[in-house]
């Protein structure tokens, strides 16, 4: 079939099935539902894949692409509704379509027995929908509309039980801190325009100038710097991450696709997609490598302190994404996308885990009350078990080549730094420690379940996608094998992501000599052991001895405090920023809006009340003061002519 | 030379513009009423002049021999005696009236003076195009021909006014209770 | 009026003797009357003074010229005194405008050393193009001389008399006008010369329903072409004059003597001529639409005939005045015949009650006279193809 | 004097004088009077007045538009009259007066 | 156009012959002192209340009226009726026929409306 019918079937197939669900939302039969959006969804990964097949083999094009209609034409400037799949697209709708489908079929037996699925299913199918149009877009408006339809999705989903209030606010929360951060992004595409003159990725990758803007208020840094705050604002970095943890409030399969794999990954897929333009921006590159490392950081400290099971995976989220941030800033986009990937698949596996867990648990969250459920959930420890040995780095698993490719990127690219190395295995440090901290809590250790619950395997429609997702964990590391590792390993494997973002990725000028493959590995096997050592203390606190943690915190106690509390960033924002703004409002209403506005608009309605007494006095039923009037008439009109 | 018609002119002019003040004027409605007769008479005779003689039959049948006839014979239905004393000559007064009409009557004057009397064409009197039967005639026709509409408009109209005025005058409250 | 002073002064002269005809021939009526009725209740009538009582007529202007003039005591002076003179005109205009014989044609002749031009004298007045639109016109001013006596004499009588009188006038005007349109769309003209001479001449011939029909011993006058609006057209003038059927308005028996009640002396008699006179104008229209006007019923005899053969030796100025004097005398014996049936009906007849009246006018002669219309209308449309 | 002459020689305006002096005449008597019969028998002037300047212009002109107008103008005036007259007189039942004041009852 | 000016002297002199009599009259007959009972409305002996101006019942009005509003439709008929001869000739005689049948059904619609409402009626 032609491309556009591709297309056309890719794109239109979770509509459909947003379509069909919405108009239902009433019923109750969440089979019916669940299985429609996992067809629409599965459909639209068939389609995906039989695009990219088309970059494969003998007739390989560089890029597939449809046009549908010309959307905007005002002069100059026009805009055609056309999407396109090169290689990093590729990787991305394969990614989403794939984990999509798995986490559609997940949902199904979660949200067998809630009382709206089909309405759950519609949002779900919508926001894939929304996805895709954000990585096909084949210019930044398509992305930009894309990249608000998912905000929207997510804060439908977040607050899908809004009867709750608090989860209402989280979705409020997540929406505006969206919304802030799409402001950025706009601005960036403004500038874009103002700058090229059109907003298609093509045309813009084409007409950027060879030479670097090394000011601080250049156009091109100025377009990137929104950019990465619109970046942020999506992909929860330091200064809009708020909203991520709070996001946990919506059903965990949300949690899974949206706030794991896909639309938080919409950031890191904007910046690597304008690539090019990036690298003409060192300034904003060393910004977001500088702001990556002190995400990723911090979350991860953040992370050793919660003891609710989704929170901690959201904080380990935000670090992971740090990590894909810090890959930008040092120029390794490559390393970025492949993180991306990878990430996807563990993160989504350990989140349908938990997701498993609380279905048995019968929605307990808090790790507290668990322990020792590797007995009753057998395959959901297995799978969670792979995802934990993926997260922390272990070599043969996914996490390991894509997190060491972006540290060794750190470590030597032109634009990387010591300390940014540094602060990447710091995090890899913490990383490690509360990954096993929440193993040994949940799955090993003795059972502090309480007598009401027993908890009790998920049923297969739940379990499949864990166990697909493991082997995707297991397998995805080993595309981007690299040079240094792939040399020393049987059979020489390429690393064949490399040479195929070969030809969209731009590697930074690497002045200076080649770094020896020895370094590299040297540095893989610090921070490899470094991880082993921080899970074997995290084992020994939390399973040999469980009331180590107690004292060591009693020792730490003030430290404790501010890194449980979240270093107190929500009540700064309040403080600091929404409150004095509500103030400030409300006294420009009382001073102005009272005053000055009301003011002028009862004193044109006085005026014009005035001139309608004043004309009342004509109609008083004096028949023959009408006949003078029509006489006056005449008489003037009869003047002004004649004159 | 001052012929015939000019002087004929002059007499209709005279009387239809005295005795039309004398409508406006007079203190006795009934007064006002027989002065109306007059003026519609004069009105009848000036058509004659233009030798439109059909329309002069029809005035003086129409205005001259019914409607004025109505207003005398409504006006004796009244007792006048207080209408005597509503007199509102009182309100001649009023200025603002006066002037507006006053400055109508102006600019009309000045109006047509500036269009017509300057214009040569119009100055003598035309002799009679027809004989005044072929003139009827000629009326006749362009009646039933151009204004065929119009003229069964007038017919439902005066249908409608019939059973209005009729309906009119049931309104209980007759002037005698006995007949009302 | 003419070209120059010598026939303006003639036709001056000529309308005022019309007006004398009409002021003289009003006693010969009253005495008429008054012998015919009282011939017809079988006693004689005034025949002392003079031969046959004629003299009568004499002795009674004089006593009505030296009555006392009386004036009502809150009577409206200018209405009191200005109804007589307002009876009297409409009458009069309405004679003068009916042709009462075939004109007078004026070859140029030489007289006391003054060369005179043709002049064609026509004996009526004046001749307006639209003959009886004008007379219907002038005859429904006569109301007002009612209303105006009414109201000036201030007897609550004579008010309600007036306006009884006015409102029966006014009804029977329509049945008159209607009655008229039948015989008009025969003549296809206003003008009373023009309906003359379409029944001039002629035996009676039409056409029914495409076949020409000839009656060969009847004159070609309008009331065998229309009989029914002929009957109707000559009652509806009984009620226009206040003529006896219709006199209920000014009957003794009734509201005193109607609106003329205060009135005594000549202005009596002025409301008595204005009364004949709109008997004379109805008995003349009859005879203009109906009997053929001037003309005689044998067909041959044409005024161009009689100058021809009766006056062929004479001067032609004189010829042609001779035949008019003959064609007036065959006009006044049609009008003389009209008046005596106006007399005799009046000693026949019972007076109708007023609701009566009212109720003949309006629901019996208008809707016969719309028939008659109607009837002549489809009649012509459908046989004069 | 041929001025003299030329003003007297009675033309369209001096027809059109003397309708615009009626019409105004009218009008007068119309905001005038306050007795409704009397306002009547103005309107009935001033649709006089017009029916000369139809007359006029009609002769004038040489066509027969402008008479047939008369006619219509005649129908109509007639028409308002006796709707006039009916209301006068109902008025004059409840109010034993004919003044215009009292049609102001009318107002809503 | 003479013709009308012939009118207007006839109708100056037949005002003068009207007023000649009257003020004739007036002239020559005597004038005695009017007594007040002379002068008081004549009401054949019968001293009636003075009521000079007493109202008149509506029906009057009412015929005045329709009379106005039938006789406008009788003036129309006249030019129909001296032309219809003329269309018949000219072969549009069903034309004129078919107006003038409108023109007259309204007419006998208002007469028996009348009729039939009892307008007319003098009781």
């Amino acid at each position: 079939m032609s491309n556009t019918v591709l297309f056309a079937i890719l794109l239109l197939a979770p509509l459909i099935g947003f379509l069909f669900n919405g108009l239902r939302w009433k019923s109750h039969n969440a089979y019916l539902a669940g299985t429609v959006a996992t067809v629409a969804a599965g459909i639209s990964f068939l389609c995906s894949v039989v695009l990219v097949s088309k970059l494969f083999g003998e007739g390989a094009v560089p890029a597939v692409s449809a046009k549908f209609y010309e959307w905007m034409a005002i002069g100059g400037f026009n805009v055609t509704a056309g999407f396109v799949i090169d290689h990093i697209s590729a990787i991305m709708v394969l990614v989403v379509t794939g984990v999509g489908t798995l986490i559609h079929l997940f949902s199904i037996g979660y949200m067998s027995h809630d009382e709206r699925p089909s309405k759950y299913f519609a949002y779900l199918n919508l926001f894939l929908f929304n996805m895709l149009l954000l990585i096909l877009g084949e210019n930044l408006l398509l992305m930009f509309v894309g990249w608000e339809g998912v905000g929207l999705c997510s804060y439908l989903l977040i607050g899908f039980w809004f009867s709750d209030s608090e989860k209402a606010a989280a979705g409020m929360k997540a929406f505006i801190t969206n919304r802030i951060g799409d402001a950025g992004f706009l601005l960036g595409i403004f500038t874009i325009f103002f700058l090229f003159g059109t907003v298609n990725f093509q045309e813009i990758i084409g007409r950027v100038s060879g030479v670097p803007d090394l000011t601080w208020t250049g156009p091109v840094t100025l377009a990137c710097l929104f950019l990465f705050i619109g970046a942020t604002g999506k992909s929860a970095q330091i200064p809009l991450y708020v909203w991520l943890p709070d996001a946990m409030a919506g059903p965990t399969p949300v949690s899974a696709l949206i706030h794991a794999a896909t639309m938080v990954t919409a950031g890191v897929y904007m910046i690597c997609r304008l690539n090019p333009l990036f690298l003409m921006a060192p300034n904003v590159l060393n910004v977001i490598a500088i702001i990556g490392a002190a995400t990723a950081v911090m979350a991860a400290t953040i992370g050793l302190t919660q003891w609710d099971i989704k929170k901690v995976l959201a904080y380990s989220t935000v670090s992971q994404l740090g990590y894909m941030f810090l890959a930008c800033g040092v120029g390794a986009f490559g390393a970025a996308m492949f993180h991306l990937m990878t990430h996807a698949f563990f993160k989504a596996l350990m989140f349908l885990g938990s997701g498993s867990v609380i279905h048995a648990m019968e929605g307990e969250q808090d790790i507290r009350k668990m322990g020792h459920l590797k007995k009753y959930l057998p395959i959901t420890h297995a799978t969670f078990f792979i995802g934990w040995v993926a997260i922390i780095g272990m070599p043969p698993f996914a996490g390991f080549f894509s997190k060491d490719e972006i540290l060794w990127k750190a470590f030597t690219s032109p634009h990387g730094h010591i300390l940014l190395w540094l602060a990447g295995v710091i995090g890899a440090v913490c990383t490690a420690f509360y990954m096993t901290r929440l193993m040994a809590l949940t799955f090993w250790g003795k059972s502090r379940v309480p007598e009401s619950v027993h908890p009790h395997e998920s049923p297969p429609s739940m379990s499949i996608p864990l166990i697909i997702l493991a082997v995707l964990s297991v397998v995805g590391g080993w595309i981007g094998i690299p040079h240094a590792l792939g040399a020393i390993l049987p059979g020489h494997p390429g690393n064949w992501l490399e040479h195929w973002l070969h030809g969209v990725i731009l590697e930074p000028a690497a002045h200076g000599a080649h770094p020896s493959a020895t370094l590299e590995l040297a540095l893989m096997g610090v921070s490899v052991s470094l991880a082993a050592l921080s899970a074997l203390l995290a084992y020994n606190f939390y399973v040999t001895n469980p009331e180590r943690p107690a004292q060591f915190v009693s020792k730490i106690r003030g430290l404790y405090e501010l890194v449980y509390n979240k270093y107190f960033v929500d009540e700064f924002y309040f403080a600091r920023i929404i409150n004095p703004l509500i103030d400030a409002s409300k006294g420009m209403w009382a001073y102005i809006d009272v005053n000055f506005i009301d003011k002028t608009t009862y004193a044109v309605s006085d005026v014009v009340r005035g001139m309608g007494s004043a004309a009342k006095s004509f109609q008083n039923g004096n028949l023959q003061q009408y006949a003078m009037y029509i006489a006056l008439g005449v008489a003037v009109t009869m003047f002004l002519i004649l004159r | 030379m001052l012929t015939s018609t000019d002087f004929l002119f002059y007499v209709l002019a005279f009387i239809s513009v005295f005795f039309g003040a004398a409508v406006v004027i007079a203190r006795n409605p009934i007064y006002s009423a027989m002065s109306l007769v007059i003026t519609m008479i004069s009105v009848a005779f000036l058509f004659g002049a233009l030798d439109a003689w059909f329309l002069a039959g029809v005035q003086l049948i129409v205005y001259a021999g019914a409607v004025t006839v109505l207003f005398v014979m409504v006006l004796m239905l009244f007792d006048l005696k207080h209408e005597m004393k509503t007199f509102s000559k009182g309100l001649l007064g009023n200025g603002v009236k006066l002037i507006a009409s006053g400055v109508t009557l102006g600019m009309l004057l000045v109006y047509i003076w500036s269009t017509y009397a300057t214009e040569p064409t119009f100055k003598p009197l035309p002799p009679a195009a027809t004989s005044s039967i072929k003139a009827t005639k000629d009326l006749a026709t362009s009646l039933f021909t151009d204004y065929i509409f119009a003229f069964e408009a007038i017919g439902a109209l005066l249908l409608i006014i019939a059973v209005g005025a009729v309906t009119l005058s049931r309104i209980t409250g007759g002037t005698h209770h006995a007949d009302s | 009026m003419g070209k120059d002073a010598f026939e303006i002064t003639l036709n001056i002269v000529k309308m005022i003797l019309i007006f004398l005809v009409m002021v003289q021939l009003v006693p010969v009526l009253v005495w008429a009357e008054r012998r015919v009725s009282g011939f017809m209740q079988n006693r004689f009538g005034p025949n002392r003074i003079g031969p046959l009582g004629l003299m009568q007529l004499l002795a009674d202007a004089v006593k009505f010229l030296f009555k006392e003039p009386f004036f009502p005591a809150k009577g409206v002076a200018a209405m009191y005194h200005a109804a007589p003179v307002m009876a009297l005109i409409p009458g009069a205009l309405a004679l003068a405008a009916i042709p009462l014989s075939s004109a007078v044609i004026v070859e140029p002749f030489q007289w006391l050393g003054r060369e005179f031009g043709p002049y064609t004298f026509l004996a009526q007045g004046y001749d307006f193009g639209v003959g009886i639109v004008m007379v219907l016109g002038i005859s429904s001013l006569g109301a007002y001389s009612l209303l105006m006596a009414g109201w000036g004499s201030s007897n609550k009588y004579s008010l309600l008399g007036a306006v009884r009188a006015s409102a029966q006038m006014i009804s029977y005007e329509l049945a008159l006008g209607l009655s008229l349109v039948g015989i008009l769309m025969i003549y296809g003209t206003f003008s009373f010369q023009e309906m003359i001479n379409q029944q001039l001449g002629q035996a009676l011939h039409f056409n029914a329903l495409g076949k020409e029909v000839v009656i060969s011993w009847l004159p070609n006058w309008g009331i065998f072409y229309n009989p029914l609006g002929a009957l109707i057209f000559f009652c509806a003038t009984f009620a226009e004059s206040n003529r006896l059927p219709f006199d209920l308005p000014e009957a003794e028996g009734e509201l005193v003597a109607g609106f003329h009640t205060e009135y005594g002396g000549f202005a009596l008699l002025m409301f008595y001529i204005g009364e004949y006179g709109h008997m004379m104008v109805a008995s003349a229209l009859v005879t203009v639409f109906y009997l053929g006007g001037y003309t005689m019923p044998f067909y041959e005899i044409t005024p161009a005939y009689v100058q021809q053969a009766w006056f062929g030796g004479m001067h032609p100025n004189w010829a042609s005045l001779l035949t008019g004097v003959v064609f007036a005398l065959v006009m006044l014996v049609k009008v003389m015949l009209l008046l005596w049936v106006f007399i005799w009906v009046r000693w026949t007849l019972p007076r109708f009650r007023y609701d009566h009246l009212m109720d003949l006018g309006w629901k019996t002669m208008l809707p016969w006279a719309l028939f008659n219309t109607i009837l002549t209308a489809a009649w012509i449309a459908f046989s004069w193809r | 004097m041929p001025i003299l002459d030329g003003a007297l020689k009675v033309g369209l305006d001096h027809y059109l004088y003397l309708s615009a002096v009626l019409f105004v005449l009218g009008m007068i008597g119309v905001m005038m009077r306050r007795n409704v019969v009397v306002i009547l028998m103005c309107i009935e002037l001033m649709l006089n007045a017009v029916n000369i300047s139809f007359v006029a212009f009609s002769r004038y002109a040489e066509n027969v538009n402008g008479q047939v107008m008369v006619f219509f103008v005649m129908t109509i005036a007639a028409a308002e009259a006796a709707v006039g007259l009916a209301l006068a007189v109902t008025v004059f039942k409840k109010f034993r007066e004919v003044n215009i004041r009292f049609f102001e009852h009318l107002k809503g | 156009m003479s013709s009308l000016l012939a009118l207007l002297i006839f109708v100056a002199f037949l005002a003068a012959f009207g007023i000649f009599i009257i003020v004739g009259t007036s002239a020559l007959g005597p004038k005695p002192e009017v007594s007040k009972a002379k002068a008081m409305p004549y009401e054949s002996g019968v001293v009636g209340t003075e009521q000079k101006d007493s109202r008149m019942s509506v029906k009057f009005y009412l015929t005045a009226i329709l009379f106005i509003l039938f006789d406008i439709e009788i003036i129309f008929m006249y030019p129909w009726a001296i032309t219809f001869m003329d269309f018949v000739k000219s072969g549009q005689g069903m034309y004129m026929l078919g107006g003038m049948g409108v023109f007259v059904l309204l007419f006998v619609v208002g007469l028996i409306w009348e009729v039939k409402s009892k307008a007319l009626d003098w009781n």
